[in-house]
């Protein structure tokens, strides 16, 4: 193929302040081809799909559209350009319902509706206000937008990222088909499975730099995180917790159990119990509950019925600090919902120390520092801009949201979904974090959409669907054709076509950063 | 990640980066380039009088403006606080008459913590809007004034000795009412900066819900916020009643707008999350000396306003400007 | 025991004057006993806003309507529908331009020219004065300031060396005459629109010369001219006891007894400490148990019969 | 039907509440009749427009502190021209002060636009620079309004087919506030304009990034802030028949109407409807407590405490909503 580029960027700097967002990124993309872009958190990736879309003007650089010289300023001329994107925060107006933000973009209706429902969402109403839409079906609604005006490429940052994976299948599928009708689409992805069944090629980034363009063959996964990471390559090997371990775990009380949870429509009747130094794992399809449970260990909900018990003693939550107070710590999924955007790093780990009424007085700055400082260099939270956590990347805001617990101390960590959108280096580390509390004797419950991390992370799964725990089992039976199975609902052992996850020939070369876990 | 080069940049670009470190530096200039136009307007103008009178003023206005700032940092506003002034000031004025000075003060600062806590309930537990909670206790406060003042008319006023001593008294040339607010300025800016409490005004202005999963429970936060803003506003009305040494029901009332301006100018964020307490000060001494420069100018009224406006204004930008990064 | 209704609208509150006027309006109502209920407007409000009030006395159904206008021409459509309803209606302080409305006002202008020619006559006829007027844009401001230029032109040796806005404040006046003071530029006296007794304070306080200085008869200031030493000063009348004289007329109009013309002014005096006779006018007018902010002039001969106890309590028919 | 209960669920109880003070009006004067509806409609008129101004730009996420003093500008303006001028002069007076109103407002949007400041900073210079500029346009409060201006708000038109009966309570003031909103808001509402407005208003971010040209949907808000304000200063000028420089009680009152109308202050939501209704209720509030006879002093805290109660009511039941 010597076909002119669709899209040609090169040399393309961005500064904000003192920080080097980009410094010499490039990126040309073929007529036909689903484009990955790669690199880790804070690399500038999102950076340079807000630069080649007009949200954000560069400092240098030089775009190429078709070939011709274009300067995109604004959103609405890249739109004219052909260019459209799906960015890694929802841009629907919140307050608008879906029918008049499609009337803002010029969205014809017919065909966001055909694209709606081929991604999955079949009883979308479109009279719905955005703000009241959960933030995955806003995630493919923004996406569906995209489709509906035909672009020539479509820009997707993390776009599957926040998605459950019946959803991020149906993506998949959409994206690879528009590489097929002669489009081209620039997927950004921190997870190798959907790279290695989507993507062509593939574009590195680190520090801003453009580090190397490979060819998407089996077994290239090893060399893109070579590249991504630079020196720092990291081969983790998150072990599950030992057969002893289990044992262990297995005879003391447990840390927290439930008991016949019920809320509204959304929960009815999930019991379990969580050991303490336990890493459970709760899988869900989107919408099974698991949003309900989570807010109501951490005290955001009251639950209508049941109980919940920590060290045995039944508690009663009002409010987030009565979970805190019994040592339960809730890191959102959503990280703009836990962190005060324009405070620094620091005072965004100490929330919590101030949060009781008796420590509203001075505080101890030494001591606070020593916290601080430890929990930043446990999570290794990149500190270039940490004026302000809005100025830190994705990837570096979410690892905010958990260090405040680890500063903070807490015995058990409620996190939903916490590697939404890290890179594979940080989110080893986020394993081996995760592990490493369960092995102080902490506990987790840790609700994820990638089911590959259950099995590095977890002793035990429990599955919920349509608001009930439908299975728990250890985690040697959880392998990702088992989960997704009991994801659905269906009996364990049951057989069934659930979509190109399963397809060993698209996950088998999902080893590189995978070592061993699978039985 | 490696560690950005340190580049040679260029002296403005270097300056002003320096400027966006330190934004009291931009502010004191702009105060010193609006003394200089007076003095060169009125040679002879910038004295020690004037200067003591200068502060004299600006020090009610600076406190108010810290209610400002503090409530302003939480995404809120207390248009209470000229009403709330008023109050202990009449009250003050009104029963030191016949009653023992402590008990006068009890008396004026009840309606202070009274209208805070209503203030702080309706914000923090109902959710009203601050701008619109304020505005509805300062009009019920004002009401009550009202009522209030014709059970005291014969009874007539007068100013404790004390407070016309703090309000207008100078020991060396220099205004007594700095003793008073030089160490409530520091407890303000030590409060906003290195205390819990400080904090939580900063998280709560930048992200409540956040606040909320760390535990905090907003309602508290609020509520002691605004009843701490009322109990400025009403040391403010006896401070300026000693100043001003006449009891009129609409006696800080003049300052509220002012208040706000002199906290945005300052560089609080009115959405909340972001600002801070010098900054508001050196904005009302701004402020004070604008009014000075205008009283000078030979010129019809209209115009003064038209001036005072585009001031504002110009300076406010610049600021901004000069702050602001890229 | 009274037959009538009287409403009242006024457009200033929060001010000593206007809340004298008011209580005078409610004594004068009680001590005539012709009163039986009252009906106030009192609120801080624009001509449209005291339209919007005149409206609702009328729906209200009272039979006389006493006003102290926003505006002499902005409220005349209201208080001519107020007329064609069959309601009395007496403008208090200010004239209004509405022809069937009885008038009873102080003078202005000759409020201003009174006090200037004496404060030019004590100056010498020669010098600088400051001069320090009320709210811009209010109409009694203006009226007043045509009686300052009036004596200002009698006097051609005399000039304005500073003309502000008070904004009938006393923060602001007190600041206002504190940067002035400090700017060091001489005056030989100060002409105010009744923010009075703050001026002398400031020049008390910051000890400058005491120059001639004339005012308004608000207790404070007339206390001052007695006790401030080496003050000299006048105090012109403005009694805010005319809301009292507007309901005796209105009354005095139901009753049957028109007066002969439609308008009635009230003539203000000057009390000075220049001379052992306005010395002891001062002291008669002295009321050292009144709020500062009221004037002394609570009453007037002739016009209202209520006690000054009444009129401190503040108390209306049915009350 | 349950987005229109949940959109329109504020303004209709809003509706139901001002239907009950009327009907309490009624038990309080059984006379009052529809000639004092028609003056409480007069009274509505520029709060009306005030409240119309500033909910065009809280809608669009901003504030507009200088509402009264364009009034105030708007109507000495008018005012002045019309003084000693013809009936047919007064033709041209009105569209050139309406079109110096959204200039004017255009000029806010862009000194926000350009400058960065906050609005509530630019408006609140504006508020100043406004204000004196009335002051030298007239220097105490004069000026006249011609005949047929004023006549335009007073008393009714006989509407064909309506009886009189009913036509009687449909007073020329409020064809006149519904006509000059319904041509500007309608088709406003319904454009990508006004999408726009709601927009920018609810997320800035998101807007831009959907395409909305953000500086000029706020500079155009702005300018429909001022041209609502300028027919508030004629308003005034119709009503009083002169125009004063000091700016009424409309800045608070504005934003007291928006926030009681269902307008969140965030911006983003609501419509005009809920603010108008709310002074409607507010205004009939205070005709109820002058034909009570109220003691004027407490009116104020009558006032202060409704203003509160209901927006508390509206917060508890919105709380209630969400659990
Ligand atoms: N508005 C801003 N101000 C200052 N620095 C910024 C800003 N936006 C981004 N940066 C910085 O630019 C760098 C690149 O950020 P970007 O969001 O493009 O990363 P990313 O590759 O998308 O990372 P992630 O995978 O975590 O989303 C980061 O170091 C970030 O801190
Ligand atoms: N200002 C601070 N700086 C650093 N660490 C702090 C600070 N305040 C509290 N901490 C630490 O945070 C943890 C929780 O402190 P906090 O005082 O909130 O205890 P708590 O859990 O509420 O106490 P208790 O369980 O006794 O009620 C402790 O480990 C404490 O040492
Ligand atoms: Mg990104
Ligand atoms: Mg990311």
């Amino acid at each position: 193929m010597t076909s002119t580029p669709l899209l040609d960027a090169s040399g393309v700097a961005k500064n904000y302040g003192a920080v080097a967002a980009l410094r010499n990124a490039s990126l040309s993309v073929l007529p036909g081809e689903v484009h990955a872009l790669m690199g880790a958190n804070g690399a500038g990736k999102s950076t340079l799909v807000k630069i080649l879309t007009g949200a954000v003007p560069a400092s240098a650089g030089r775009i190429l559209i078709r070939g011709e010289a274009r300067d995109v300023r604004s959103p609405a001329a890249a739109r004219r350009a052909g260019l459209l994107p799906v960015y890694q925060e929802p841009s629907l107006i919140p307050d608008l319902d879906v029918l008049s933000n499609l009337r803002l973009t010029g969205t014809p209706v017919e065909p966001f509706r055909a694209w709606v429902r081929e991604l999955g969402i079949p009883d979308l109403d479109i009279r719905d206000t955005a703000r009241d839409i959960p933030l995955a079906v806003l995630r493919v609604l923004d996406l569906a937008r995209a489709l509906a005006v035909e672009p020539d490429v479509l820009l997707l940052d993390e776009m599957t990222a926040a998605l459950p994976a019946n959803l991020a299948e149906k993506v998949l599928e959409v994206v690879r088909r528009q590489g097929d009708s002669g489009r081209a689409v620039i997927f950004i992805s921190h997870r190798f499975v959907e790279i290695s069944a989507l993507c062509d090629r593939a574009t590195v980034l680190r520090d801003g730099e453009t580090v190397g363009v490979v060819d998407i063959v089996p077994g290239v996964e090893e060399k893109i995180v070579e590249l991504m990471l630079g020196a720092r390559i990291v081969k983790t090997h998150v072990a599950a917790r030992g057969a002893n371990q289990a044992a262990a775990t297995a005879a003391s009380r447990p840390r927290l159990g439930v008991r016949n949870l019920r809320f509204g429509t959304k929960l009815n009747d999930v019991s379990f119990d969580l050991a303490d130094g336990e890493v459970a794992g709760v899988v869900a399809l989107e919408g099974q509950g698991q949003d309900e449970l989570f807010a109501a260990l951490a005290g955001s909900i009251r639950p209508s019925a049941g109980a919940i018990e920590v060290d045995g003693q039944p508690v009663k939550f009002t409010h987030p600090i009565d979970a805190i107070r019994a040592g339960l710590a809730y890191v959102p999924g959503d990280r703009a919902e836990a962190l005060a955007m324009q405070r620094s790093v620091r005072e965004n780990i100490a929330l919590p120390f101030s949060a009781a009424l008796r420590n509203w007085g001075p505080i101890n700055m030494r001591r606070e520092r020593a916290k601080v400082v430890s929990a930043i260099e446990r999570l290794r939270i990149d500190t270039r801009a940490q004026g302000e956590v809005q100025r830190l990347s994705g990837g570096n805001q979410q690892k905010v949201t958990i260090a405040r617990w680890i500063a903070a101390d807490a015995r058990t960590i409620l996190c939903f979904d916490p590697t939404r959108g890290i890179d594979v280096g940080t989110k080893q580390e986020i394993y081996k974090l995760l592990r490493e509390l369960a092995g102080n004797g902490k506990s987790v419950l840790f609700y994820t959409s990638e089911l590959e991390e259950v099995q590095r992370v977890c002793d035990r799964v429990i599955v919920i669907f349509g608001g009930r725990v439908v299975d728990i089992f250890p985690v040697e039976e959880a392998d990702e054709p088992a989960l997704m199975r009991a994801a659905y609902g269906l009996p364990r052992g049951a057989k069934a076509d659930i979509g190109i996850l399963a397809d060993p020939h698209s996950s088998s070369p999902e080893t590189s950063d995978s070592p061993g876990t699978t039985p | 990640m490696s560690t950005t080069a340190i580049q040679s940049v260029p002296l403005g670009r270097r300056l002003k980066r320096f400027m966006a470190d330190r934004p009291l530096i931009p502010l004191i200039i702009l105060l010193v380039i609006l003394v200089v136009i007076l003095q060169i307007l009125r040679p002879g103008i910038v004295n020690e009088r004037w200067i003591a009178n200068t502060i004299k003023f600006a020090i009610p206005l600076a406190i108010l403006a810290g209610c400002q700032t503090m409530t302003m940092l939480t995404g809120g506003i207390d248009l209470s606080v000229g009403t709330v002034a008023t109050m202990s000031a009449f009250i003050m004025a009104t029963q030191v008459v016949n009653q023992d000075p402590a008990v006068a003060f009890l008396l004026a600062m009840m309606p202070a913590v009274l209208i805070g806590l209503v203030n702080g309930i309706g914000v923090g537990v109902f959710r009203v809007h601050p701008l619109i909670m304020t505005l509805g206790t300062s009009l019920i406060g004002t009401g009550c004034l009202q009522v209030y003042q014709r059970t005291v008319i014969a009874s007539g006023a007068k100013i404790p000795d004390f407070l016309a001593w703090l309000g207008t008294g100078l020991t060396y040339g220099v205004p007594n009412a700095l003793l008073l607010f030089v160490p409530l300025a520091a407890l303000i800016v030590f409060t906003l900066s290195r205390t819990g409490f400080g904090r939580l005004l900063y998280a709560v202005g930048d992200n409540e819900h956040a606040t909320r999963l760390s535990g905090v429970r907003y309602w508290q936060v609020i509520s002691a916020l605004y009843v701490i803003s009322s109990v400025l506003a009403g040391i403010t009305g006896l401070l300026y009643i000693g100043l001003i040494k006449a009891p009129s029901l609409s006696l800080a009332e003049p300052l509220v707008l002012p208040s706000v301006a002199a906290a945005v100018i300052g560089g609080t964020s009115i959405f909340g999350g972001r600002g801070g307490y010098t900054g508001t000060i050196i904005g009302a001494l701004i402020l004070t000396v604008l009014t000075t420069l205008l009283t000078i100018l030979q010129m019809p009224e209209g115009a003064r306003r038209i001036l005072f406006g585009l001031i504002v204004l110009f300076v406010t930008a610049a600021y901004l400007r000069i702050v602001e990064e890229r | 025991a009274g037959k009538y209704t009287i409403g009242i609208s006024n457009t200033v509150q929060g001010n000593g004057w206007r809340e004298e006027m008011v209580c005078a309006m409610k004594a004068q109502a009680l001590a005539s006993g012709e009163v039986a209920k009252l009906n106030i407007a009192h609120r801080n409000t624009d001509a449209a806003g005291q339209l919007e009030d005149i409206r609702n006395l009328i729906s209200a159904k009272v039979d006389a309507i006493v006003v102290n206008p926003a505006d002499p021409a902005g409220i005349k459509a209201g208080l001519e529908e107020a007329t064609k309803a069959g309601i009395v209606v007496v403008a208090v302080d200010q004239a209004v331009t509405e022809p069937s409305a009885y008038i009873i006002s102080n003078n202005q202008e000759q409020y201003a020219y009174l006090g200037a020619k004496w404060l030019f006559q004590q100056m010498g006829g020669k010098g600088e004065v400051f001069y320090m007027r009320g709210a811009a844009g209010a109409s009694a401001d203006s009226d007043r300031d045509k009686g300052f230029k009036k004596a200002l032109a009698e006097f051609p040796d005399v000039k304005v060396a500073q003309e502000v806005f008070t904004g009938w404040q006393q923060d602001q006046a007190k600041q206002q005459i504190l940067s002035f003071l400090s700017t060091g530029t001489p005056i030989n006296g100060i002409w105010t629109s009744g923010i009075d007794n703050v001026i002398v304070d400031a020049l008390v306080e910051s000890q400058a010369p005491l120059v001639p200085i004339v005012g308004a008869d608000n207790a404070g200031f007339v206390g001052q001219l007695s006790s401030v030493k080496g003050l000299v000063g006048a105090a012109v009348t403005n009694p805010g006891s005319i809301g009292g004289a507007g309901v005796t007329l209105a009354l005095q109009i139901l009753d049957g007894k028109k007066p002969a013309q439609q308008t009635v002014l009230v003539e203000p005096q000057l009390w000075e400490n220049a001379t052992e006779e306005g010395k002891a006018k001062l002291k008669a007018a002295a009321d050292p148990s009144l709020s500062p902010e009221w004037p002394v002039s609570i009453s007037i001969p002739d016009w209202t019969t209520y006690t000054k106890d009444q009129i401190v309590a503040c108390k209306g028919p049915g009350e | 039907m349950s987005h229109f209960l949940r959109r329109q669920g504020w303004v209709a109880s809003l509706f139901a509440l001002f239907v009950m003070l009327f009907i309490i009006t009624r038990l309080i004067q059984p006379a009052y009749g529809s000639g004092d509806f028609g003056s409480l409609v007069r009274a509505v008129l520029p709060y009306a427009f005030a409240v119309a101004a500033q909910t065009v730009v809280v809608i669009a996420g901003g504030i507009d502190l200088s509402v009264a003093a364009m009034m105030a500008l708007t109507s000495v303006t008018a005012a002045s021209m019309m003084n000693g001028a013809s009936e047919e002069y007064a033709l041209f007076v009105v569209p050139f002060v309406l079109a110096m109103g959204l200039v004017l407002g255009a000029v806010n949007g862009l000194l926000i636009v350009v400058t960065r400041v906050p609005d509530i900073v630019v408006t609140l210079a504006t508020l100043f620079v406004l204000q004196g500029a009335a002051l030298l346009v007239l220097d105490a409060p004069g000026g006249a309004a011609a005949e047929w201006l004023k006549a335009l708000i007073s008393g009714t038109v006989p509407i064909p087919g309506l009886p009189d009966g009913i036509d009687a309570w449909i007073p020329k003031a409020l064809l006149l506030l519904i006509i000059c909103i319904c041509i500007i808001w309608i088709p406003l509402r319904r454009s990508k304009l006004g999408l726009s407005i709601y927009a920018i208003g609810s997320s800035e971010l998101a807007a831009f990034r959907s395409g909305v040209p953000v500086a000029r949907t706020r500079i155009i808000a702005y300018a429909l802030s001022g041209l609502f304000a300028a027919f508030g200063g004629l308003a005034l000028t119709m009503s009083t028949g002169i125009g004063a420089p000091i700016p009424g009680p409309y800045l608070l009152a504005s934003v007291a109407a928006v926030v009681l109308g269902g307008v969140a202050l965030g911006g983003g939501k609501g419509g005009l409807l809920g603010p108008i209704v709310a002074v409607f209720v507010l205004r009939l509030v205070r005709t109820d407590l002058t034909l009570l006879a109220i003691d004027p002093n407490v009116t104020a805290i009558i006032e202060g405490a409704i203003m509160v109660a209901v927006v508390m009511f509206g917060a508890f039941i919105t709380m209630r909503g969400r659990q």
